[in-house]
């Protein structure tokens, strides 16, 4: 077995420096890597390429980074909730780049894969598919896309052991898998990190070989976007 | 009588089929599914990674790992399973799932959608929609007839930057159902109770065609 | 919940007819869907085309539909251990189509996910490079390959629910999820056949959308082809 | 005095490093699992669907559900993981996998390697060696340095169809280890012990490139 424990988020990311491209799972404010935002924060690094499907709210998950100007360039597929990115972007402060969700899994899927590019329909005839090759198949037209890669992937399951393997819990799983495959270096924090042959092999989402740092995170608050219940 | 948000919803809901996989986008879509038809099993996929979503939490059960697409707490149903982005949007391209139901900003007579972006405001991305309705063989559009200041959202051509192009197979608004046909233009199949063909005529920019009687709506 | 539940093998594959293009799930005879494979020999349809990795053993698995010439193509990526089948394929009688197993599960992984075409490494400057568009990525060449999709999928899963949600054991998963994938009809076929809600939904492997049919088998062989063992 | 099969194994463990993730080939390969270094963590891969695996299972014990790539019973280590056939390339063509060992017919001295195909014989297929060859940086051939015959299989140009091109970067044989130049040729680094560099030469078609002294393999 291969050891991947490290300490904290502050060991995991101890090499995390500023112009990087970093990844980061999560759907909204489920499943994001809270304790590895933090410390991003505290780093006080900047100049960040952020790959995330939304970012953040105001005062939680990437919004932490948006409002200490650390992120030069998110890519994501919706990027509303959040004021202070609103007035970035608008102010020419921070680059955006648009991208079809499911592209955008894809394109990390296909990063962590070896698999350069390939053919979506998504996109096709509008301005996401402007220069970009068209083709074909079976008489509808798709667009090229291509891989996406990132200097880390930082991720977030429920549980993890210390080789690295990592199990989800419900829709917090969403965009951490994908990204789990496409960091050169891939950070998993978990809400509870087990030994090697407590997780069932066979329940496992994502396999160790794609992580190569591993710790259980000091508290989650996991906050919940929109609270929507029934009445008891 | 033009029809409200819910009356939209419930003439969607008649275009249900059993055994259909069906993604609700946000907004009138997601009314949709309080009005399934009885007798018939259908089940809902939300692009975040969830098949067989369920109602709201009872208050007090909710929990952050169980969120749909609109990132509202819900809950699951018996047989539900969760998966992946890159899994639920293999579902979505590769056709598997049967029907789409979302909102637009504008449809053209040829099934194009613009319903993302509008130049001169805050753009906050496609999201999903884009996978979606280049993807969906089966895409209904829900939405108002004009929007606010009264002007059709039914047009030749959209003005607002595309979502997709030449996908979409069928419009129901406040007003009227309308097919489009693959050789362009809204075929009105049928008109919300009380409104007459001249007024759907009169709220529709686009190519309206209308072909001998035109029944109203039946949704009780 | 949508019952996907039929009743046996033959009430699954009654609608597979000659001609059919059939993926079939498995590595070896490990996981393969035996109850299926015996009503299509029971069939006694013909000129099919069998998309899997391998092609069984003289007198089980594919072999089986091999020995009562039924197949009329292969498309696999390693057939050896079958005599008739060599037999078959040296005489002409055998159309067989060789795949590098990575691609090979990738095209199909692809043609249940609507992506038509992907380039990979693997197979340039070979002879399964040959007439396809080679393109340069990072400075490595890529060749180009499309999809594959099939009248039929038939998987083997060690448990489902009737909503036709799978999970597989061990190394018998292999194949089967991403052909479950890519059949316009996909069939599977499971050891233990459960209520909805009786499997965890975040523990299942192939999520029932992809399954039209599930049944029971009646029995299963599990044959092992190279048993090694340590003596006790 | 050529190393055996064994022996080969040996060595080639010898290039093992600490925290890799390996694939190792049907063969020779296979023997390398029984030599790893004292005070490293390796993880072997089979591309069937599983990494952590674990010894032959003691007889009685044995599960139809758990092979390797060879179809061999194994078992599993803790720490181990299922998964399928394309999650398992995935690790391959995406170089999460450190090293890879196979064995070969052929190898020329610009990397190209043919190990699946002879005209005129029943051709079994390649399975994943052409994806394992075109994705692996790191690829070591362990194979005999010639055939039944006597002949060559180190050549200027492989005789057999290829598998891949350009890609071994190290040959371990029953006669030497040899790395492969980005510039073309075999280096010889080691001798086996009690062979000489004109026996390797004599054996070696291809290019063989000689530099300084070249010591004996230390192999216990």
């Amino acid at each position: 077995m291969i050891n991947k424990e490290v300490k904290n988020a502050v060991e995991a990311c101890k090499d995390i420096k500023s112009g990087m491209t970093i990844m980061l799972g999560g759907f909204g404010l489920c499943g994001i890597p809270e304790n590895c935002i933090q410390t991003l924060v505290n780093k006080e690094i900047n100049n960040l390429t952020c790959i995330s499907n939304n970012a953040g709210v105001d005062d939680f998950g990437l919004g932490l980074l948006l409002q200490k100007r650390q992120i030069k360039k998110m890519v994501s597929s919706y990027v509303g909730e959040n004021d202070e990115f609103e007035r970035q972007m608008l102010s020419g402060e921070l680059e955006v780049d648009l991208i079809p969700q499911g592209s955008l899994a894809e394109r990390c899927r296909a990063g962590g894969a070896g698999i350069p590019a390939f053919f979506t329909p998504a996109g096709y005839g509008t301005e996401v598919g402007q220069g970009k090759e068209v083709r074909k198949f079976n008489g509808k037209p798709h667009i090229l896309e291509t891989a996406l890669t990132a200097d880390y992937a930082i991720v977030k399951a429920w549980k993890g052991d210390k080789a690295g393997n990592l199990i989800y819990k419900g829709t917090a799983r969403n965009f951490n898998p994908p990204m789990a495959m496409a960091g050169k270096i891939t950070i998993a924090e978990v809400e509870e990190l087990v030994e090697p042959g407590e997780l069932n092999p066979n329940e496992i989402h994502t396999p160790g070989i794609f992580v190569q740092h591993i710790f259980q995170g000091e508290k989650y608050e996991k906050r919940i976007e929109q609270r929507t219940v029934i009445k008891n | 009588m033009a029809l409200d948000k819910n009356g939209i919803a419930k003439r969607i809901a008649q275009e249900l089929r059993d055994r259909w996989y069906v993604n609700l986008g946000i907004g009138i879509p997601t009314l949709v599914a309080n009005h399934i038809p009885k007798g018939i099993s259908v089940e809902f996929q939300s692009e975040n990674g969830i098949l067989g979503m369920g109602p709201f939490p009872i208050e007090g059960t909710e929990d952050a790992d169980l969120i749909n697409a609109g990132k509202q707490t819900i809950t699951s149903l018996p047989g539900a399973v969760f998966f992946d982005s890159s899994t639920s949007f293999s579902m979505i391209r590769g056709q598997h799932v049967q029907l789409t139901v979302l909102g637009a900003m504008e449809v053209s007579e040829n099934g194009d959608i613009a319903n993302w972006k509008i130049p001169g405001k805050m753009v906050k991305g496609m999201g999903g929609a884009m996978d979606l309705v280049a993807s969906a063989d089966n895409i209904i559009v829900a939405m108002m007839h004009t929007n606010k200041k009264g002007e059709s959202k039914l047009l030749s051509n959209c003005s607002l930057p595309l979502t997709g192009v030449n996908c979409v197979k069928k419009v129901v608004t406040n007003l009227a159902v309308m097919d489009i046909l693959d050789s362009g233009g809204f075929r009105l199949i049928e008109r919300a109770p009380g409104v007459s063909v001249e007024e759907i005529k009169n709220a529709t920019a686009g190519k309206l065609i209308v072909e001998g009687h035109v029944p109203e709506m039946s949704i009780s």
